[in-house]
């Protein structure tokens, strides 16, 4: 077992490199707004959840949003998303209605999937999220599935297929690489490495800290980086995209995050140290942009407090429209499968 | 006697033999410091300690095999998974290695381990996390197969799984790990291979197992109010059945009903009923009639999984029809 | 008519849907440069080209995970298993991405694909190799599964399953590839889940799939010597089963056996028994038998094996048996 | 696909270098004899399958038997070598009985497990056989769990698990070493890279054409050599096995290597250029050896001869010997299983 530090890595930046990461006003404020609706949605759906009013496994997101934002900026039209079973953020940022979202996991009718797949089985097709997948690691061939076809047809999109750190031992994983490297596909494999499985940190389940060294072995290029800007994330991860658009090369992404809450709505994450959590909330990419807006945009408390206002009414409204929404028809059961 | 749940009476037997056995240990996801996803291995790494408490990432191939490898070596271990949904991807691990290494290398190595963890739906987690794995391990020879519905029957019968020198797969259930019963202070094991009367009667025979059981008592007790006396057999053992039970039972009753929790294609359920139709022919007053899930991927929504999976009232249903009261 | 082997039937079926469809490609171990283990692949690589014709390194999960991702995007693939026995490691692709997808999706994606290659037993391979997999499959809502005998329903078949929208697991033989028999020159297909009376009869209805197709019909001509004309149902499709046709035999006959190359304990065949005594147990003089393979692991010795695997001899005594003439 | 070069890499060494490989008479002509056991053992079996004595799959070793040879040399009693279905040549370096491994062949009862297993599935605990796996990569698992009890017991013993070049893309390879490197067993995993998986090459199954790479993923130590004595490949591993014992470290070896023959017995090897096999072939670490005992230690042709007539007796003589054994009882089918 090795001994890897739980603390985020220090964030040394000069005000100016600190104001350069969020020069632009607008794309800042986007930013923010869209971390900010992916926050709210899932607060919204924790409440629910206490209330009993959605159930099953609820994996949250919250700490995480940057990496969805900046996926779905660095995509285009036809592209695809694929995660594991923590995937509002992709979906709200790639475009999905929060009602259909939060619908879902009332399982109800209107619900992104019908209410048939809940919380762990988010699929998009139009808005480019390709799900959704939740036995750990099985969805990496299957994105690699995807790359393949773009490349058969000569369509030019590109997959960008999400794991955690937790994942990257399990064989699909490595089967999945391989056969990516070896017949270059037009695929980004990142890895949201938010510090825990469950409630497992990286030193029970990485023999060597750095997850990208696997790279070289599968003959990609790879990245590493601490998220702290949509941004940042977005410049690296664009890079990506580009090389798989373009040379049909694939890369390993290594995302350093955090997430805030427990792994699921039922586990009390009693494993961290307040310490830890304090210091990486120190580093919240959210907290980060609305500090931007305010001290390199002169954005008052107001003005965010009003946008704040906004995004939890849509998500009120999320909510109260999931709850109106009707159960499936019990014929759903028989839609889409031979009986 | 001490009134125990299900989850604390997997630990005990789990901690007994382990203080009995140093050979024994256990490993698999949050077995440790987090004390099992569903609480049942909890204090055990504190008694015990990380060399035999074993957290493990996420490669349940990895640690099947390894499980698998070690027990060649003389070593018990348990492993867990965290449900068996995620035993699919270990399952060429159960298949060609725990169950055949035996008969295959000829007796030189035994695979003495056990398997186990929460089996079939539970409420809401859609159809991958919802399954039911003892159609796929119940049809395997080399390996037994035990499900268990009580704090009494899963002590027992898991100190019997670990001291076994077969790899026995053992069916919990996520739904029921708070189930309570009383448990002896008293060491004790059941045998592998004995069903169990959870409910003596005479004009039907009821078999279940698992998270059937409930249901299966919850219909029979519905059908006294038909005027019907139904006999619960809760198999405990999926491989081998006790044939001699279930047999005694049918030829008394005459009738048979099956209420469980699993798909209705093949399986247990097909399997007891090819067998009692095979040895009991001539006893049968009615065909044998199975009340599972529907033959669908498990919905998450609540009312379509509420549909899908078999009620009390879909349980009654077939008692009355096998009893052509319907 | 052109006479062909089996997998010559199984070659043209892909080139024809690969000429007809450029969604259709193949991949898996060898089935380019090498023209497939067993060559049912022969020629297709020269014809469609490298892009069309896939050879994959040894990753199952990988490239059966990858056919499943392509099929997402519209693509139909078939992913040829060198042997089924190679699908354990691939299991849960199968289990939880294909036959799931289209449902759990809630149609938005759909999975048109064909897992094909050789299963059950050979010739002495041993316990690994020589497994059969319908059980497995067949218990899956969301898959179809077919299991072939002649070149004629193994053309037809798997343009059908090439050409279906769902996920096909079609059931080659190793043993029977090199069987001959007359194929129409002209198009036709076969829809699925259409069993084939190989051979009418009348005084018992004995069913059988895949490898045991030969066996059975052996064992029924054997039964003539006993004055018993015994009516041969090739299933062709294990899931869904052909109810229909079954019960309408049966009905007529009143007696029924199984012959299949496959292990007991439930699976295709105690499904079979179960659906038979339900839906005709007022027809049945007798209880349904099964002879199939011993309970144990294949062996790899040349007489352990023999006496594993069932002969027209013990196919004939079952035969005898369920006509009380034993 | 890439492009690897299926020419053996060039040998340049010095006569020196040459005879220096081969210094010690006696280690070089004890070297020689056990590859040519192992040859001629399966020349015999080769035989005896064209005649329909043998049946089922039958893997040859021939061309790589150097490696089985200096594994039983860097060996302590009670280690572990695991192998997949190509094992004869390790049978036969540990010093099985040549009879009972030929009617295994011949699935006879006084074969190595009884008639049970075949050629695929190679068994005999006292001399540390521990297998004798079919299934690709399934095994690697398994012999990290026999590390994981030599360590859990500390018994001193080391592991040595082998694979082909072919297996190193599938899961189980990946979880097994994953394992192994995060937990810091006692074992060395070599791969034998043959070049060929059945009739694949290396170029459309490697992202990479060095396996080694991997080795920083796993934390482990690697090394990667061309195989041409014993005396050299018994050096390298030996590091290896005593990293494990003394350090608990796991190691992940390339063996480079040949083997002469098809896959299988079925398999006519149409797939390479009589050039390349004849590169190699000039290479052979067996053949080499023959001409160091000839040039270096001035043995003569018939000195060679009269071993090889040995040799070929005693191989004979298992041919024999397992024609007569008797099949297993049919009794045997049942035994070591519950029924
Ligand atoms: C094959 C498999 N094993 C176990 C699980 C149970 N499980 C679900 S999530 C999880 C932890 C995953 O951690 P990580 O990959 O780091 O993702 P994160 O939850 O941190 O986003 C586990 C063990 C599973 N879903 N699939
Ligand atoms: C999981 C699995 N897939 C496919 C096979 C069929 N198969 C047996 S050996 C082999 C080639 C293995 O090549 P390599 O690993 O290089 O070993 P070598 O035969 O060269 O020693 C294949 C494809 C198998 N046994 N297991
Ligand atoms: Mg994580
Ligand atoms: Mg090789």
């Amino acid at each position: 077992m090795n001994d890897f530090n739980p603390m985020p890595p220090e964030l040394v930046e000069t005000p100016e490199e600190f104001a350069g990461q969020f020069a632009d006003r607008d794309q800042t404020l986007q930013a923010y707004r869209e971390m900010l609706r992916i926050r709210r949605f899932e607060e919204s759906a924790a409440r629910a959840y206490t209330r009993g009013k959605i159930s099953g496994f609820l994996h949250l997101y919250i700490g995480q949003e940057a990496i969805a934002v900046a996926t779905a900026q660095a995509l285009e039209e036809g592209d695809r998303v694929v995660s594991a079973y923590r995937t509002h953020g992709f979906a709200l940022a790639l475009g999905s209605d929060p009602n259909a979202c939060m619908s879902e996991l009332y399982g109800r009718k209107d619900g992104l999937v019908g209410g048939i797949g809940g919380s762990m089985h988010f699929f998009d097709r139009d808005k480019g999220l390709w799900g959704g997948y939740a036995i750990v690691g099985n969805h990496i061939p299957v994105a690699t599935g995807h790359a393949f076809a773009s490349k058969y047809k000569g369509d030019g999109r590109v997959t960008v297929c999400f794991m955690g750190d937790g994942a990257v031992g399990i064989g699909p994983v490595h089967e999945g690489m391989t056969l990516a490297g070896l017949w270059k596909l037009p695929i980004v494999f990142v890895v949201e490495n938010n510090r825990y499985s469950m409630g497992t940190p990286l030193e029970r389940t990485l023999p060597v800290e750095d997850i990208t060294q696997r790279a070289a072995g599968y003959g990609m290029k790879r990245d590493r980086f601490r998220v702290t800007s949509v941004h940042e994330t977005h410049r690296r991860l664009k890079a990506a995209v580009d090389h798989a658009r373009k040379e049909n090369q694939p890369t390993l992404i290594e995302m350093i995050t955090y997430r805030f809450r427990g792994h699921s709505m039922s586990d009390p994450a009693k494993y961290r140290q307040k310490d830890e959590v304090n210091a990486w909330r120190q580093q919240d990419p959210l907290e980060r942009t609305g500090r931007a807006l305010q001290q390199v945009h002169n954005m008052s408390e107001e003005d965010l407090e009003a946008l704040d206002d906004e995004i939890v009414a849509e998500m009120r409204a999320a909510a109260e429209f999931a709850d109106a929404s009707p159960e499936p028809d019990p014929e759903a059961r028989f839609a889409n499968i031979i009986v | 006697m001490p009134n125990l749940q299900i989850r604390q009476a997997i630990r005990d037997a789990m901690a007994e033999e382990m203080a009995r056995d140093e050979n024994v240990f256990l490993l698999g996801e949050e077995v440790g410091h987090y004390n099992g996803a569903y609480k049942a291995s909890e204090g055990l790494l504190e008694r015990f300690g990380a060399k035999r408490v074993i957290d493990t990432p996420i490669v349940e191939t990895g640690f099947a095999g390894v499980g698998i490898g070690a027990a060649m070596c003389g070593l018990r271990p348990i492993v867990e998974f965290m449900t068996f949904n995620f035993s699919a991807v270990a399952f060429d691990q159960i298949l060609n290695n725990a169950s055949k290494i035996r008969h295959m290398t000829n007796g030189q190595f035994g695979v003495p381990i056990v398997f186990r963890g929460p089996n079939a739906a539970a409420h809401m987690l859609g159809s991958t996390h919802s399954q039911a794995f003892d159609p796929f391990y119940a049809h395997i020879p080399g390996l037994k197969v035990v499900a268990v519905a009580t704090p009494y029957d899963a002590k027992g019968l898991l100190k019997s799984a670990i001291r076994d020198d077969n790899p026995v797969v053992f069916l919990e259930s996520e739904l029921m790990y708070s189930v309570r019963g009383e448990v002896p202070e008293e060491e004790y094991v059941i045998p592998i291979g004995k069903a169990d009367i959870k409910r003596p009667g005479k004009d039907v025979t009821v078999l279940t197992w698992g998270q059937g059981v409930p249901t299966a008592l919850e219909a029979a007790e519905m059908a006294t109010r038909h005027d019907i006396d139904a006999e619960v057999i809760d198999l405990r053992t999926l491989r081998p059945l006790d044939n001699e039970c279930i047999l005694e039972s049918v030829k008394k009753t005459n009738r048979c009903a099956l209420i469980y929790h699993g798909w209705p294609y093949g399986g247990v359920g097909a399997e007891l009923i090819a067998r009692i139709q095979e040895l009991a022919f001539d006893h049968l007053d009615a065909p044998v009639l199975r009340e599972c899930y529907e033959d669908v991927p498990m919905p998450y929504a609540e009312n379509l999984e509420h549909l899908v999976i078999p009620s009390a009232e879909r349980g009654l249903a077939a008692i009355l029809k096998v009893c052509y009261k319907a």
